[in-house]
C-alpha cells in the first residue's frame, strides 16, 4: 500500500485542478459575444475529440509498423532464442543462427597460469566466461565475444567488453562499459491492467528481457590453470 | 370547479410567518388577480400552490392533487416568476424548442409571433436579457406553454408601460381563444383590473378579500360632506379610509351597505357620492390604519 | 384544457436530453483537465522506474492514460457532487419534473458521462502514447505492450464503472455537502478520516482495485453506486421536506 | 367607444348601454346574432366575464334572448324596449339631478322650463 501512498500527492494535486478547471468552466459566458462564446467552446470540444479519435489510429498505425515487443508472442520467441543460444555454445555449434561473433582478440601466454580479472567488480557486473581447454594451441590464449543474433534492436545488446593483456602477460583483464538505454513502455492503462493481473503498479519489471547474455568464450592450451576473480564466472566445456 | 384550493395553509421561514391560515378557491378557466403589497406573501401562496415545498400547516390542492412533488401537477402547470432558471448555454430559441418538448400544449406560433413583435432576438442568451426583456421573455414561454393552470408572480418587472399594456392584451387574448385558469400576481391592480374576473387580496399573510372584480367595484364608496351631515349615515366599522378636509369636511371611503333610499337622502343633503377606483380600495383594505400616510403628520 | 397525463419515463426522457443540450461546460471542464492530466503525462514524470540488469541500465518510462483517469475520476466526483445543487434544482423546476424523474435523469445523465469520460479516458491514452512516440522520434525504443481490441471493451467498461462509482459517491455527498454547515464540517472529517485511519483506505481501495475477477467488480461497483445514489435520494428527500 | 374608467358606472353597465345604442343605431337589426362575450372582451380589452354580466342585462330586460348553443339574438322589439327603458330610468334619474341642481342655484321652475326650451330650439336650428 505504499504504492498507494505515493499517489496522493498526484490525487491532491489532480483535485485542486479538477476544482479549479470547473469553477472556471461554470462561469457565465461574458456578455459580449456569448453566441460565439459557446460556438466556439462547441467547436473545441468537437475538435478535442476528433483529435482524441486521430490519435487513437495513429496510435494503432504506429503500434504496428514499429513492431510489438513485450507481448506474449514476442516473449516466447525470445526465450527459445535464448535456449538456442546457450544450447549452440554449449554444443560449440557456433555457426548456428541464433549465435553471432562480435570480437575475436588473440595473446601470448607465458607459463601455465593464467588470471582472469573482472575490472567491473566494484560495480556488481559480471561476467560469463566459457573456457575451453585445447591441446593444440602453442601458448596462445584465444577469446572471443558472441551475443544473441536477435535482430538490430539495440535493448538486447550491451556494449561489448574491451579485453586486454596486462603487463605479465599472464593476466588477462575484462572490462564493460555499462549501457545505459531509455526505455518508454507503453503500458496499458490501470482499468485494464486490473484484470490482467498487473494491478495498480504490479510486477513492471517483468516487463524486463533477459538481455544478460554477454559471453566470452576463451579457449587455453591444455594444462593451464585459470583462476578468476569475484563476478566472474567460468564454465568449463569439455 | 376549484382548481386550486387551500385550506387553512400556513408557511414560515425560520422565525417568519409568510402566510397564515390562509384559505381561498381559484376557480376554473378565470384569471384570478393575486394583489397585494411587497412583502405580503403573495410569491410564497404562489410558490405553495406550484409545489415547490410543502406548506407547514394545511392542505394545497391543486387539480384535486397535492401539488408538492406531483410530476401531473408539474406538467400541467407553470409558474413564471423573475427567478426562472435556464440553460445559459440555450439560446432563447433553444429554449422554446425545449418549452416545447416539455409542454405538451406548447404553442410555437404564439411563441414566435410574440417573438417577433416585441423584438426580442432569438439568438441572444437568457443572461444576456435587460431586466425588461428578461419579463418579456419569461412572459412569452408562460403564454406560449399553455398550461391549464398559469401563474405568473410579478411578471410586468422590469416591463416600461406599453410593453405592460401589449402583455395584457396578449394574455387576454390568448385567454379568450384557450380559456384556462390564470393567477397574476401584482401589486398594481390598476392596470390590469379589465382583464380579471377574480381578484384576492392578500395582506401579512392572509386573505383579505376575495371577490369577482365587478362586485369589488361596488364594494364600496366615497362620500364627502360636512361631519354633521355623514355622521347618521355612517356605522364605524364599516369605514375603510379616513380623510379630514378643511371646513370640517371630511372625506370617507365605507363598504356599500347603502340602500337606495339613504343614498338619496344623502344626495339631498348635498354629500357627495362617487364611486372608488378599485386600486384605491386595495390600497384601502391593506393599508396599515385608516388614514393613511397622513396619520403620521 | 385538456390535461396533460405525463408518463415518468417522458418526462425523464426530456429532462434528460435538455441536460445534455443545454450543458456542455461540463465536457469543457472534462477536456480540460485532460489535457492537464496529458501534460504532465507527456511530460514523462509518472512511473519512471529504473532498473540494473548486469551490463545494462534500464530507465524505464512508463506511458499511460493512468493519470488521465485518475483526473477524470475527480471530474466525475465533482460533476456529480454539483449536479443536484440548488441552481441545477430551480434550472430543472422550470419545466416538467418531480423529485424522483430528476433524480432519475441525474443518474441516466451521470451515466451517460461515465462512458463518455471512459472512452475519452483510453483515447486520452493512445494520444499521450502517440505523442511520446513523436516526441522521442523512431530512433528512441519503445516497448508496445500488445494492446487489443479486447483489452479497449475490457478498459471501457471497467473505467466507465470507476466514473460511475465516483459519480455516484460524488452525488451522495453534494447531498451531504448542502445539509448545512455541521454536516459540511462532519462530511470533511469523515472524509479525511477515512482517508488517513489506519487501514479504511486500504481496505476501500482493496475492494474494488484488488478485485481481478471482472464479474464480481462490476457487481461490487453497481451494488454501491446504487446505494449510494438510493442514499442521495433519500437524503434529498429528507432536506426538501424540511424546507 | 372607449370605456370611461372614472365614471361613476361600472364597466358592464357602460358595454349594456353601447350595446344598446349599435342596437338604436340600427348596426345590428332585431333577430340578428348579437356580439359573443369574447368578442367584447376583445373589442373592449375586458375579462369576457365582465362582458357576460354587460349581456346579461340587456337578456334580462328582455332585450336580447338566448338561443342554445348559438349565443344572443336581439328580440324584434328590442329598439321600442330600449326607448322605453331609457325614458322611464335614464331619462328620469337626469332630470332628478337637473332639478337638484336647479334647486341648489335657486331657479324657478319657469326659468327651468325656458332653458330646456332654449336647448331644444338650438338643436332644431342646427
Amino acid at each position: 500500500m505504499t504504492a498507494l501512498l505515493t499517489i496522493i500527492p498526484i490525487i491532491v494535486l489532480a483535485i485542486v485542478f479538477t476544482v479549479v478547471i470547473i469553477t472556471v468552466a461554470k462561469s457565465k459566458p461574458p456578455a459580449q459575444k456569448p453566441k460565439k462564446m459557446v460556438q466556439r467552446r462547441k467547436s473545441i470540444l468537437k475538435g478535442y475529440f476528433i483529435i482524441l479519435l486521430v490519435s487513437g489510429v495513429v496510435y494503432g498505425m504506429l503500434q504496428s509498423n514499429w513492431g510489438v515487443i513485450g507481448d506474449e508472442e514476442v516473449n516466447n520467441e525470445l526465450e527459445q532464442i535464448d535456449q538456442e543460444f546457450y544450447e549452440a555454445i554449449n554444443n560449440q555449434n557456433f555457426n548456428h543462427e541464433s549465435v553471432k561473433e562480435v570480437q575475436n582478440w588473440q595473446f601470448k601466454l607465458e607459463g601455465d597460469e593464467l588470471m582472469l580479472t573482472n575490472l567491473n567488480q566494484g560495480e556488481g557486473l559480471s561476467f560469463m566466461v566459457y573456457v575451453e581447454k585445447i591441446d593444440d594451441l602453442e601458448g596462445e590464449v584465444v577469446a572471443t565475444y558472441y551475443m544473441k543474433g536477435i535482430g538490430e534492436e539495440k535493448i538486447y545488446h550491451p556494449n561489448k567488453p574491451v579485453i586486454t593483456w596486462d603487463g605479465t602477460e599472464s593476466e588477462l583483464m575484462m572490462k564493460q562499459h555499462r549501457k545505459e538505454v531509455k526505455l518508454h513502455v507503453m503500458s496499458k492503462e490501470f482499468p485494464i491492467r486490473q484484470f490482467t493481473g498487473e494491478r495498480w503498479f504490479g510486477e513492471r519489471q517483468s516487463h524486463t528481457f533477459n538481455v544478460h547474455n554477454q559471453i566470452v568464450y576463451i579457449q587455453v592450451p591444455r594444462g593451464t590453470v585459470v583462476e578468476t576473480s569475484d563476478f566472474l564466472y567460468i564454465y568449463e566445456v569439455n | 370547479m376549484g382548481i386550486v384550493i387551500c385550506d387553512n395553509v400556513s408557511k414560515s421561514f425560520k422565525k417568519n410567518r409568510a402566510i397564515k391560515n390562509l384559505s381561498c378557491t381559484f376557480q376554473e378557466n378565470r384569471i384570478t388577480g393575486l394583489i397585494g403589497r411587497n412583502g405580503a406573501g403573495k410569491t410564497t401562496l404562489l410558490k405553495t400552490i406550484a409545489g415547490r415545498w410543502r406548506p407547514n400547516e394545511g392542505v394545497v390542492k391543486v387539480f384535486d392533487e397535492d401539488p408538492y412533488d406531483n410530476l401531473k401537477v408539474s406538467a400541467n402547470m407553470i409558474c413564471v416568476n423573475d427567478e426562472l432558471v435556464f440553460s445559459p448555454e440555450l439560446t432563447l430559441d433553444e429554449i422554446l424548442k425545449s418549452g416545447e418538448m416539455f409542454y405538451s400544449n406548447w404553442d410555437m406560433e404564439i411563441a414566435e409571433g410574440l417573438f417577433d413583435y416585441f423584438e426580442l432576438n432569438p439568438n441572444l442568451y437568457h443572461d444576456q436579457l435587460s431586466k425588461g426583456k428578461l419579463s418579456t421573455f419569461n412572459m412569452i414561454v408562460g403564454l406560449a406553454s399553455r398550461c391549464p393552470l398559469t401563474i405568473f408572480d410579478e411578471p410586468t418587472t422590469g416591463m416600461d408601460y406599453s410593453v405592460r399594456q401589449d402583455f395584457y392584451r396578449a394574455l387576454l387574448k390568448d385567454y379568450i381563444n384557450h380559456p384556462r385558469t390564470i393567477i397574476l400576481s401584482s401589486h398594481l391592480l390598476n392596470e390590469l383590473e379589465d382583464i380579471l374576473e377574480d381578484i384576492v387580496l392578500i395582506d401579512k399573510g392572509e386573505i383579505c378579500l376575495h371577490e369577482s372584480m365587478n362586485d369589488l367595484k361596488e364594494y364600496a364608496i366615497r362620500i364627502t360632506g360636512k361631519r354633521e351631515d355623514i355622521e347618521p349615515f355612517i356605522v364605524e366599522e364599516n369605514i375603510l379610509h379616513k380623510k379630514k378636509l378643511e371646513f370640517n369636511l371630511e372625506s370617507l371611503v365605507v363598504k356599500n351597505e347603502f340602500s337606495k333610499e339613504e343614498i338619496e337622502q344623502m344626495k339631498q343633503r348635498g354629500i357627495q357620492i362617487l364611486n372608488v377606483d378599485a386600486a384605491d380600495l386595495s390600497m384601502f383594505l391593506t393599508g396599515q390604519s385608516k388614514g393613511g400616510i397622513d396619520d403620521v403628520f | 384544457m385538456s390535461f396533460n397525463q405525463p408518463s415518468v419515463s417522458s418526462a425523464v426522457k426530456n429532462q434528460y436530453l435538455y441536460k445534455l443540450k443545454g450543458y456542455s461546460s461540463v465536457f469543457v471542464a472534462l477536456m480540460t483537465v485532460q489535457i492537464i492530466a496529458m501534460f504532465f503525462g507527456v511530460l514523462g514524470g509518472v512511473g519512471q522506474y529504473g532498473t540494473s540488469n548486469g551490463s545494462m541500465y534500464l530507465d524505464l518510462y512508463y506511458v499511460s492514460g493512468d493519470l488521465i483517469f485518475a483526473f477524470t475520476c475527480i471530474w466525475a466526483f465533482v460533476i456529480a457532487f454539483t449536479m443536484d445543487s440548488k441552481t441545477n434544482r430551480q434550472a430543472m423546476q422550470v419545466f416538467v419534473t418531480n423529485q424522483l424523474t430528476r433524480h432519475l435523469a441525474n443518474g441516466i445523465y451521470l451515466v451517460t458521462l461515465s462512458i463518455i469520460g471512459a472512452i475519452t479516458v483510453l483515447l486520452g491514452g493512445f494520444f499521450i502514447k502517440s505523442i511520446v512516440m513523436i516526441l522521442n522520434g523512431p530512433e528512441s525504443t519503445f516497448i508496445f505492450v500488445g494492446y487489443t481490441i479486447g483489452d479497449f471493451f475490457i478498459g471501457l467498461a471497467t473505467t466507465s464503472l470507476y466514473l460511475l462509482l465516483c459519480s455516484a459517491v460524488g452525488y451522495f455527498a453534494g447531498k451531504i455537502a448542502s445539509m448545512g454547515l455541521v454536516a459540511k464540517l462532519v462530511l470533511i472529517i469523515g472524509f479525511l478520516s477515512v482517508l488517513f485511519y489506519n487501514g479504511l483506505i486500504e481496505r476501500i481501495s482493496e475492494f474494488f482495485i484488488m478485485e481481478d475477477v471482472f464479474s464480481i467488480f462490476i457487481l461490487k461497483v453497481l451494488v454501491t453506486s446504487l446505494v449510494a445514489y438510493v442514499m442521495a435520494i433519500w437524503l434529498s428527500k429528507q432536506l426538501e421536506v424540511i424546507k | 367607444m372607449v370605456l370611461n374608467h372614472d365614471s361613476v358606472k361600472p364597466i358592464y353597465v357602460q358595454i349594456a348601454e353601447w350595446l344598446e345604442t349599435e342596437i338604436l343605431n340600427e348596426h345590428i337589426s332585431p333577430g340578428e346574432k348579437m356580439y359573443s362575450q369574447y368578442q367584447l372582451a376583445d373589442m373592449f380589452n375586458i375579462n369576457p366575464a365582465t362582458a357576460a354580466k354587460g349581456l346579461n342585462i340587456l337578456a334580462n330586460n328582455n332585450i336580447l334572448y338566448k338561443k342554445r348553443g348559438l349565443g344572443m339574438f336581439v328580440k324584434e322589439a328590442a329598439k321600442e324596449m330600449i326607448l322605453l327603458k331609457r325614458k322611464n330610468e335614464n331619462l328620469k334619474q337626469m332630470v332628478r339631478d337637473l332639478v337638484q341642481e336647479a334647486n341648489y342655484l335657486g331657479v324657478s321652475n319657469d326659468e327651468l322650463y325656458q332653458l330646456i326650451n332654449d336647448i331644444r330650439n338650438e338643436g332644431q336650428g342646427e
